[in-house]
């Protein structure tokens, strides 16, 4: 299933709506790094929300996908991790320490309005 | 509610399908949301690896019974190129693929039990239990 | 082929126009410091849409070029770093950030523009 | 559509040689746009492997077919001076020039396959593959 990636003034706010395979989180983030330049988004919001788990390779690209857009002149933020995927994340000894993250689609924007 | 699913692996989809079998298996069990969600996340982990280095093989869960304590199996079998170096397999950070090398160790810590078996040439077993609390 | 620096108010921008050689980029390089003393800038743009490939050497020249910038008094911005480029850096395990980007030359002569 | 190209590399613009045939190949063949940028990216940095250590040397690139799988060979061949430490050399942040030590590791990480051999004294030989997805 394909992510939705809507535009909202220059963030752009990505909606993983359902567990996805790797290859569709890789198309993601091709896709991802083309709108980027599409509409010239400065900011980057991915919602997590609804991933059932975030595992190695799942997060690996999640990190990806935040380098490229910030080579793309865009901030990326990761948002709704939930409290029990955090918890596998860090004992599997992920922690996305280099990558912008917030609670919600809410701070996340926030965060982005901020002066960068 | 019965005590076993097996699921073959052989496609991307398929680790999709096995953590959700897995964390259905624990819920139906009693583990609580996190632990199910640790559970789906280590069978993530080895199912991912029998598609990226043994292209197929399966993964069964099941419930288990040992003297009175409810657990839950997870077996990752494959017939594939086995490992050559088990103790650095299990390093955090070690990978052949040049990736984050923490499947195998993240997967240990994200369960209760955990042990692997493999030749060279013929594949490679994972078996993983984690306990009701 | 030499790399053309403009000179737009107190603004430097630099436009890669083909593959470079390692040796012109390091004469690029050399020449940059020195323009920016000479026009006395303030802020440069490099604009690396035409790249073919950024690989270690160049992401290492770059962030080099960066640096000196930032010696001399001005501010580098690197646009135009392409979806499939941005990928490839990564993978390499290449990330700029300690470097200003920006989409295009638009965004960072924006970005230049800002108070700093 | 011819399967094979063979860059001598004995100056830096052989380098953009070897990185633009490699990417014609690729595009040939019918690899994505995306893995196009990847395998010319690999192919540069152990180019450039060739002309800083060993002077001079060549790439080959080819097309593959292995069981029906498509894919691009990649072959860098220099008679330097070979690598004392493989497993170093093969180590994000590893170099002996002082550079960003990333070439090696990070041609392994854009490609499929990837493998080096090295004699002191003799030279290197690095084989990499990439698949048509
Ligand atoms: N089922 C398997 N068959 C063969 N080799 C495997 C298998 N699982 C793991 N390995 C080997 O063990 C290494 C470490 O695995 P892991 O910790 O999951 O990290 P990663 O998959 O990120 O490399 C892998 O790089 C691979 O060489
Ligand atoms: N073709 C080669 N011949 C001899 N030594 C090499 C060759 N390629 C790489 N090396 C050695 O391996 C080290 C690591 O290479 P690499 O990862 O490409 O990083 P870098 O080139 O930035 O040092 C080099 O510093 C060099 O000592």
């Amino acid at each position: 299933m394909p992510v939705p990636i809507l535009k909202q003034g220059d963030t752009l706010i990505a909606t993983i709506v359902a567990a996805l395979t790797d290859r569709e989180l890789v198309e993601f983030r091709d896709q991802l790094a083309e709108r980027i330049g599409a509409v010239r988004a400065r900011g980057v919001v991915i919602d997590v929300t609804a991933l059932d788990v975030l595992d190695s390779f799942a997060t690996r690209t999640l990190r990806t996908i935040a380098q490229i857009a910030k080579l793309r002149g865009a901030s990326a933020v990761i948002v709704g991790i939930q409290p029990t995927i955090a918890l596998a994340m860090v004992q599997l000894g992920l922690t996305l320490d280099d990558v912008h993250t917030a609670l919600d689609l809410e701070t996340g924007l926030e965060l982005l309005r901020r002066p960068r | 509610m019965s005590g076993i699913r097996v699921v073959v692996i052989e496609r991307e989809l398929d680790i999709v399908t096995a953590r959700q079998a897995g964390r259905e298996l624990a819920a139906e069990n009693g583990f609580s949301p996190t632990d199910q969600t640790l559970i789906a996340t280590a069978i993530s982990e080895v199912a991912r690896n029998i598609v990226v280095y043994a292209q197929q093989g399966e993964i069964v869960v099941s419930r288990v019974d040992e003297r009175g304590r409810i657990g839950i199996q997870v077996i990752a079998r494959d017939r594939g190129p086995g490992i050559e170096n088990l103790e650095l397999a299990l390093r955090d950070g070690y990978s052949t693929k040049q990736s984050l090398g923490l499947g195998l160790p993240g997967a240990r810590r994200l369960m209760d039990d955990f042990g692997i078996e493999s030749e060279l040439g013929h594949g490679t077993v994972v078996t993983m239990k984690k306990w009701v609390r």
